[in-house]
């Protein structure tokens, strides 16, 4: 009796097996469907659990995306790091051997430089008070209601007496603060030594008019430029040319933050003061 | 419902749903005669005063200009030319922020040299012998390039060139021409002294404007708080097409929408012009600069500004050069109170606070209100608890409080879910909000969230 | 690819850094469903523990065997088995603690934490290292139901495995053994787990 | 420009200007804590009438709410480290509601946990006034109906022993649905019945919740689309199943029908935004309402009627975006 | 060779093998289990047997002498119209062979669910002799209480010539149950099932007072 | 009629009175995991519930067909080495488990592949979901549910037909769509809401799953009540009548006799 049963349930099992995957084998050809065969591989990559913890529905989305829409190859919470990997080399994704890219705040005004800041009763955000005039003079610079600091997931931006000012040791270079800056003062510079300097004012205005808003603006007075080569004119502002810098001109470039009037003019970076 | 107005003389019903009624606080200025401002040292001039693209200067500094000449070319079709209030020398090109928040280049003049006497200017606007009958002397282009000329711009705020209004088209055939003499923003009465002192001018004014679009019909749109305005007008419009629509008075009776909505029962369509239901919309003040601008052939250099609010010494009507300062403007009202609080330029409905007084007067700017602490007080702002009343106050029909929460909380998906783009940011919401929340403020930076997912 | 963990990392790892509960929000199902008491708790615990292990070994063992658009197939095949077994096992020994878990025995199936963990680790690993990381995972789960069934039983009769602790004057909350006393127990430990982590790497509410 | 130039330069005398967006007026007499206010000026007859009804009961059942409320939130919300917020009256208006949905009978504990529970789970957890998704009070009392069954279940409220009169009765819902013994109308209107001890008496919900309609504090589309779907159900379960001396005016004045549709269901927070919003979930409040009294093993639906639309809520508000002007 | 492991069948031998041996297992497992859960099955009402007819002390006394009662499954369908009821009988004989008494298995739907119970009477099925909840998911707290002994102990003894009223307060008449307060409908649905079980079966039980298992197999 | 009724209250208390999700616990991963949007929720819900009206009909087929003792395919084929009396008494429901996830896994893929293939819109909306659905318990639930009401019944007469079994999946899966659709609609809202920071996400879905089961518990006994008002008076007076209309059937038990407790 037991060995029939016993028989039965494998012979079940088997036929089972053998009807399901002859059927799914014959699906498989006959409802085949071109894709990019990248996805299949990511998609073989991958776990999947279906689990849904990357944020999109399941792991064939979550392929489709890495191939097609650049999503971060990171996001496998059941794969984990080796499976990261495996999908990197398929995507073909540097990881390693880049230069820091970090956020620079093109703004050195604390409180006291700005002048004609008003009492503004609005709602406390950047992008809001940026639509009412008059909040500070200075239609450029930092408005210091952190939208940024908001917006940074790493703890690595902080209003510091009314100014932006980023903790390089924190910061990973994602960038929100960038898109989160209604000024656009925010760039993501390479950062090809720890600290490089860097021109902290935006004001595209005139000397005579930047004088009348801020007393740490660039008034385009060229005195930076004439004396190092590490800064350049870019119509009424000073630049720095951060693309080339490196550390052998460190104190060319001290030379010429040292000669600029308005002392707007600093190094960034780790270990920067 | 109205005073004068009977119901047969217009289609709507005199006003339109939700919105609100605000005090309108118009009795600081209201008794105040125009008066004429004397020429200014200097003058300013923004080269970005309208919607459209800006205009290119066509002085050089040093170059001396005389009264009423261009100094800057509207290029574009949407643009308008920019004429010097005053003779006198340009000098070197400078930057303004206008109470707006634009930052902008502008040409700054100064006076000197032979000088119109603006007080001339005013009397002309203010004669009762405009005459209506050389109207039909003008040809429907015409009047538009005319217009153009003279660079006459939307006088109620927005700026719009208005030769593109009037632009005679086949595509858009116009049935009906609204002059908005409304002024639904309390405090202001521009509006209301120039309806009241310069009827004429406003009535022929209008009658070109409707004979450059060929409307049918003309009404002059005025709220019924306005009698003695509504009277002036009336003695103008006998014997001619214009009817007097008699409205409610109700906040924001004056917005475009609004106003076709409540005189032409019309539903303007979402995103649309009023053209689109056959219909040209402009403002008294615009339509006085248009009689003087076709029938005179004077640009537009001046305008009427209400210098209002508790919060200014003497408040007054004045007729000033386009480009001066509104710190000389409160100067010659006597300066602020020790309580005035908020200095915005226009009403304080819809105006921008700002608080640099060499910011100068624009095309758009009609009017100064100076609040006091008393007037701009506002509570702590508190926890939406989800009343609605912002959505019973929503002239468009909106739910403003998801609008402002959709953009607090960044999601502009939701934001256009809801119709934020609708908005026309006139405030109501803000206004009855319990809880003191800057509904309107979010709502235009939910705009500009959405926009930027437009973009992508 | 990075450093693979050893046996003893992996153990500790799924007890409370990646504690499938808490952390990972695997398997909710039976955590909800049998935590009214300490008992079904911790029988679940020894099935789900006993049906980890054995898969994790046997998914070990076929590592090299497997085909990648096959294996979850196979995964589900031996999960079903084994948990098959255990659920008779239970209906023959413990008849009265079977009929109270119903269904649940059956659904660890489903449970995603096995397909996860067989996935992540028993298909790569030696059957060494497959077997501690499934005793650590199950211990951690382990703990998690047990936690979670600590206090419902506590607070929803007034005592643990049956035996009165709070005083006789407590009146039972009897929310806390019914299904939505389940649901607000676990979030709000998982907000108090959340919360604890937050506080130790400097986190502010 | 002498004289602006004196009056702009810091530090002087002259005025201190601000700049803020538009629009820079408001209408400051209508507040939130206005509208609180109004809830409990509107609240006062039904306290009153509770407290006439019930005696000693109401009381202790009110202290214990209010004060177990206003102590819980102070508790979350510093445990967030936010600044405590009592004064909007908020949770006072909620330990109040709390406490007139109470049996007279339950014991301290049950309105002290209930008001725990309401304030943590049902409130600051959402992140406290104005976020919430579920009526606080109504999240605080369904705990401890299902928490406390034999305390809260519907033969709970009698107690023969009562020193009130209405307290040793049977509630009228539950005498219906137990014994088919019908009660009479006048005694519910005026409330000299047995039940929650808010929730007895008609008249005292109808004054409050007129007042708070005609204050515009509360919509009146949410009451309107509850009475009104009551009145139809009840009327066709009349007709359909011979009403047995019960009639559509005992579901209406009977249970808290009144109390919860003029002051629980009319709660902003948890309703829907646009007039025609409040009035679907309006309407599914009652016919909810009447499902659990009719089918279900209570013998009182309101409190899981405004739970189960507070959860639909969102989906409400989702599918009743207004068009705007112009829209077509 | 490449042939077959193109075909669907080749590419899937590990699942086919696999298939086929948990099968074999999993029936192996039946087989060595499979008895002893029917066992299971079967004690767990048998087990109350006794009880339930004779009372917790006597059955404690009569499992201390060793003895055991002789139980004899049936399965009994009532036609009721256009509903045919099924019910099982249990007779339980001394090991002298006279009657003990009847259990019935019988359920229905209760508050929240089906609730499972056995009724027992004696060998005239003239009196309920006691009650026995198998399974039941009532309120806890409420409902659930129709599992205490106390509650149950009013059924027991009680005479079947008239039904079972369930009462708020007692009055002191004939065969009345007291409501658990908060629970009436729970109350009653057990209530309702004992006295459909009784009115049901009582009639029938001589019809089979002959079998004793070994009659009708 | 009563198998109407039956049908209506199965329906009833899959959807609302026991709903799978927040009665049962079952589903709550995809509960916590898609319901950020109420479109992807949406979506998630119609596959669920098409991929168990499928499971549902598969494992009822297999459990009568083959698993239960005298199923017809099984004793067919145990005929050929046994008697038909011995044929009939093979039992393979220790199988049921590993069948039904096995024919779960693979009809879903199946259905993945043809609706990709020839409904691609639809794929787009919906089919994304269908992987995702293996490992959902509601679909192993329903099934389960099924194989008790077939294999582990007493009498014959109670066991469930394949209109019961699919009722419970069809009204299993809506129910699951309605509380996954709400609580989508509630997170939507909780995005524009200040949630303590270690409450967000799932912690506050399961505190939010939490009210909803509470409220869902104002349902209990709908089912009773509903059934006390669809049966016709007369025929609740014939189930409590005294007296039987027909005679009692004598059956012998099937069941073996078992003589005491201890043997």
């Amino acid at each position: 009796m037991i060995e029939i049963t016993i028989g039965i349930a494998a012979v079940t099992m088997l036929g089972m097996a053998v009807i399901m995957s002859y059927i799914l084998g014959w699906a498989s050809k006959k409802f085949h469907v071109e894709v990019d065969e990248r996805v299949e591989a990511v998609l073989e990559a991958l776990p999947g659990a279906n689990c849904g913890g990357c944020g999109y529905l399941g792991c064939s989305e979550y392929a489709v995306a890495v191939v097609a829409d650049n999503a971060p190859v990171n996001q496998c919470p059941v794969g984990g790091e080796g499976c990261a990997n495996e999908v990197a080399d398929i995507m073909g994704v540097d990881v390693g051997d880049s230069v820091p890219n970090r956020p620079v705040v093109h703004c050195g005004a604390h409180f006291e430089a700005r002048q004609g800041r008003t009492e503004y009763r609005g709602e406390m955000r950047c992008a809001a008070a940026n639509l009412v005039a008059g909040v500070q003079g200075c239609t450029f610079g930092c408005l210091g209601f952190g939208d940024c600091v908001s917006a940074c997931d790493y703890d690595a931006i902080h209003i510091e007496d009314g100014l932006a000012v980023v903790d390089y040791d924190k910061c990973i270079g994602c960038g929100a603060c960038v898109k989160a800056c209604p000024r656009v003062i925010i760039s993501m510079t390479d950062f090809h030594e720890d600290k490089i300097p860097s021109v902290l004012c935006s004001n595209l205005d005139k000397g005579k008019d930047v004088n009348t808003v801020c007393t740490k603006g660039c008034i385009g007075c060229k005195a930076c430029v004439k004396v190092s080569d590490v800064f350049a004119m870019d119509k009424d502002i000073a630049v720095a040319n951060t693309d080339a810098y490196r550390v052998e001109q460190e104190e060319s470039a001290v030379e010429g933050l040292e000669k600029c009037p308005k002392d707007c003019i600093g190094f960034i970076g780790k270990n920067a003061d | 419902m109205g005073f004068f107005g009977s119901k047969e003389e217009f289609p709507g019903k005199g006003s339109f749903p939700h919105g609100i009624h605000p005090p309108d606080n118009k009795f600081y200025s209201a008794g105040a005669a125009v008066e004429v401002l004397p020429n200014p040292d200097k003058v300013v001039l923004p080269l970005l005063q309208h919607i459209g693209a800006p205009c290119e200067p066509v002085v050089k500094p040093k170059q001396v200009v005389a009264c009423g000449e261009m100094v800057g070319k509207g290029q574009a079709f949407v643009s308008a030319a920019l004429h010097s209030p005053v003779a006198g020398k340009v000098k070197k090109n400078t930057v303004v922020t206008l109470a707006n928040g634009r930052h902008l280049p502008a040409i700054e003049i100064k006076t000197d040299g032979d000088q119109v006497d603006p007080k001339d200017l005013w009397k002309e606007m203010t004669a009762t012998d405009w005459s209506f009958s050389t109207v039909s002397d003008y040809a429907p282009d015409e009047i538009s390039k005319l217009i153009h000329a003279a660079g006459i711009v939307g006088l109620g705020g927005a700026a719009f060139p208005t030769h593109v209004k009037v632009m005679p088209s086949d595509k858009q055939l116009i049935d009906t021409l609204l002059v908005n003499g409304c002024e639904c923003e309390p405090y202001l009465t521009c509006d209301y002294r120039l309806m009241k002192e310069a009827p004429y001018a406003i009535v022929a004014g209008a009658l070109l404007a409707g004979r450059a679009v060929s409307a049918k019909e003309i009404f002059i749109c005025v709220e019924d708080n306005k009698p003695e305005a509504i009277e002036a007008l009336e003695r103008a419009t006998q014997d001619t097409v214009v009817k007097v629509a008699v409205v409610e008075t109700k906040y924001p009776q004056g917005s475009e929408k609004q106003l076709v909505k409540a005189v032409l029962d019309l539903e303007v369509p979402l995103g649309g012009l009023p053209s689109a239901v056959g219909v040209a919309m402009s403002n008294v003040g615009t339509m006085a600069a248009v009689a003087r601008g076709v029938m005179k052939k004077g640009p537009l250099t001046h305008r009427v500004v209400s210098v209002t609010g508790g919060g200014i010494a003497n408040p007054k009507n004045l007729f000033v050069p386009i480009g001066i300062t509104m710190g000389e403007l409160i100067d010659y009202c006597g300066g602020l109170t020790q309580d005035a609080a908020r200095i915005i330029a226009g009403g304080p409905m819809m105006g921008f606070a700002f608080s640099d007084l060499n910011t100068p007067v624009t095309k758009g700017t009609s009017g100064i209100t100076i609040l006091t602490h008393a007037e701009a007080a506002r509570g702590e702002e508190t926890s939406c608890v989800r009343c609605g009343r912002c959505v019973d106050a929503c002239p468009m029909n909106l739910v403003p409080t998801r609008l402002a929460m959709a953009a607090r909380y960044q999601n502009p998906e939701l934001a256009r879910q809801y119709n934020i783009n609708a908005c026309f940011e006139c405030g109501s919401c803000t206004y009855v909000c319990p809880a003191n929340i800057k509904l309107v403020q979010l709502i235009r930076t939910g705009k500009a969230q959405v926009a930027a997912t437009m973009k992508k | 690819m990075a450093d693979q963990p050893t046996a003893t990392e992996r153990f500790l790892q799924g007890i409370l850094p990646e504690n499938p509960v808490y952390r990972q929000l695997l398997g909710l199902c039976p955590t909800l469903a049998v935590t009214n008491g300490m008992q079904p708790a911790i029988t679940m615990a020894c099935s789900v523990a006993f049906v980890l292990i054995c898969a994790n070994v046997v998914i070990s063992l076929l590592r090299n065997l497997l085909k990648p658009h096959l294996r979850i197939v196979i995964f589900t095949l031996t999960i079903a088995t084994f948990v098959t077994i255990a659920d008779r096992v239970l209906a023959a020994y413990l008849y009265q603690m079977s009929k109270t878990l119903g269904p649940y025995i059956p659904l660890i199936i489903v449970n995603c934490l096995i397909i996860c963990r067989c996935e992540v680790c028993a298909s790569k690993q030696s059957p060494f290292i497959a077997a501690s990381d499934a005793l650590g995972q199950s211990l951690g789960f382990g703990l998690a139901l047990v936690s979670i069934a600590a206090v419902r039983e506590l607070l929803g009769t007034g005592g643990l495995f049956g035996y009165q602790l709070l005083p006789a004057a407590w009146p039972d909350w009897v929310i806390m053994v019914l299904p939505p006393g389940a649901f607000i127990t676990l979030g709000l430990l998982l907000g108090l787990v959340n919360w604890y982590s937050a506080r130790k790497s400097g986190g502010s509410i | 420009m002498s004289k602006i130039s004196e009056i702009e330069g810091a530090g002087h005398e002259g005025p201190t200007l601000n700049v803020a967006p538009s629009p820079h007026v408001s209408d400051i007499t209508f507040t939130t804590k206005r509208m609180m206010t109004d809830v409990l000026i509107a609240l006062v007859p039904l306290v009153a009438m509770s407290v006439f009804v019930f005696r000693g009961y109401a009381v202790k059942q009110l202290v214990v709410c209010v004060v177990a409320c206003l102590a819980s939130e102070a508790l979350f919300v510093s445990m967030r480290g936010r600044k405590i917020t009592l004064t909007d009256c908020s949770a006072a208006v909620t330990g109040i509601i709390l406490a007139l949905s109470l049996p007279g009978t339950a014991p301290w504990y049950v309105g002290a946990l209930a008001s725990f529970v309401a304030m943590g789970i049902g409130k600051i957890i959402f992140g406290g006034l104005g976020m919430n998704i579920f009526n606080p009070a109504m999240v605080g009392r369904a705990f401890v109906m299902i928490a406390f069954a034999s305390l809260m279940g519907a033969g709970a409220y009698e107690n023969p022993a009562g020193v009130v009169d209405a307290i040793s009765q049977a509630t009228p819902l539950n005498a219906f649905k137990g014994s088919g013994v019908a009660t009479s109308v006048f005694d519910l209107f005026f409330g000299f019945t047995n039940g929650s001890i808010g929730e007895t008496s008609a008249l005292a919900a109808l004054i409050g919740g007129i007042f708070l309609c005609v204050r515009r504090t509360a919509s009146w589309e949410i009451p309107v689309g509850v009475l009104s779907c009551v009145a139809v159900l009840a009327g066709l379960a009349d007709l359909s199943a011979g009403a047995g001396g019960y009639v559509l005016l005992h579901h209406l004045f009977g249970g808290a029908l009144l109390f919860g549709a003029f002051f629980i269901a009319t709660d902003p927070v948890t309703s829907p935004l646009t007039p025609r919003g409040k009035f679907i979930f309006g309407a599914g409040v009652g016919a909810l309402v009447m499902i659990i009294r009719l089918f279900s093993g209570y013998p009182e639906g309101v409190m899981f009627a405004i739970l189960l639309m507070n959860a639909v809520t969102p989906l409400i508000n989702r599918w009743t975006i207004p068009h705007p002007m112009g829209d077509a | 060779m490449n042939a077959i492991q193109r075909t669907n069948l080749g590419q899937a031998w590990l699942v086919l093998l696999l298939a086929l041996l948990f099968g074999m297992s999993l029936a192996g497992v039946q087989a060595a289990l499979g008895p002893k859960i029917e066992e299971n099955k079967l004690k767990e009402t048998l087990e109350k047997v006794p009880v339930v007819i004779l009372g917790q002390q006597a059955a404690d006394e009569l499992n201390a002498k060793g003895e055991t009662l002789v139980i004899t499954p049936n399965t009994v369908a009532v036609e009721k119209g256009p509903v045919t009821k099924y019910y099982t009988l249990y007779k339980a004989d001394f090991k002298d062979g006279t009657l003990a008494g009847w259990v019935v298995k019988t359920k229905g739907q209760g508050y929240a669910d089906k609730i499972e119970l056995l009724v027992g009477m004696d060998a005239d099925a003239a009196k309920v002799t006691g009650l026995f909840i198998l399974d039941q998911k009532e309120t806890p707290g409420l409902g659930n209480k129709i599992v205490e002994d106390a509650w149950r102990a009013q059924y027991s003894n009680k005479e079947t010539t008239t039904p079972f009223k369930v009462v708020k307060l007692a009055t002191g008449g004939v065969n009345e149950i007291d409501a658990i307060s908060g629970a009436t409908i729970s109350s009653k649905a057990v209530t309702k099932f004992v006295n459909q079980a009784v009115s049901d079966l009582k009639p029938r039980v001589a019809q089979f007072k002959d079998s004793d298992g070994k009659g009708v197999q | 009629m009563n198998y109407l009724i039956d049908i209506v209250l199965i329906a009833l208390s899959a959807a609302v009175i026991n709903n799978f999700v927040l009665y049962y616990f079952v589903g709550i991963c995809p509960f916590i995991g898609v319901s950020r949007r109420v479109d992807m929720a949406v979506g998630m819900g119609c596959a669920v519930t098409f991929v168990i009206s499928i499971a549902a009909f598969l494992s009822w087929t297999i459990t009568t067909m083959v698993l239960i003792p005298g199923a017809p395919i099984s004793s067919f084929i145990a005929g050929f080495f046994v008697s038909k009396e011995a044929a009939a008494t093979v039992d393979l429901t220790v199988l049921s488990y590993i069948v039904y996830i096995f024919s779960i896994s693979s009809s879903v893929q199946f259905v993945e592949m043809y609706v990709r293939k020839f409904f691609p819109a639809l794929y787009k909306s919906f089919g994304v979901f269908l992987p995702l659905i293996t490992t959902n318990c509601a679909i192993l639930f329903a099934c389960l549910t099924i194989m008790s009401n077939v294999a582990g019944v007493e009498n014959p007469a109670d066991a469930w037909d394949l209109g019961r079994s699919l009722t419970l999946a069809l009204f299993g899966g809506i129910g699951f769509t309605l509380a996954i659709v709400i609580m989508s609609g509630i997170r939507e809202d909780l995005d524009l809401c200040d949630v303590p920071e270690p409450f967000k996400g799932a912690a506050i879905t399961l505190v939010v799953g939490g009210i909803l089961a509470l409220a869902f518990m104002g349902f209990t006994g709908v089912d009773s009540g509903l059934r006390k008002a669809m049966t016709p008076a007369e025929e609740v007076a014939m189930e409590m009548s005294v007296e039987p209309i027909q005679t009692a059937m004598i059956e012998p038990n099937l069941q073996q006799q078992i003589r005491g407790i201890n043997d």
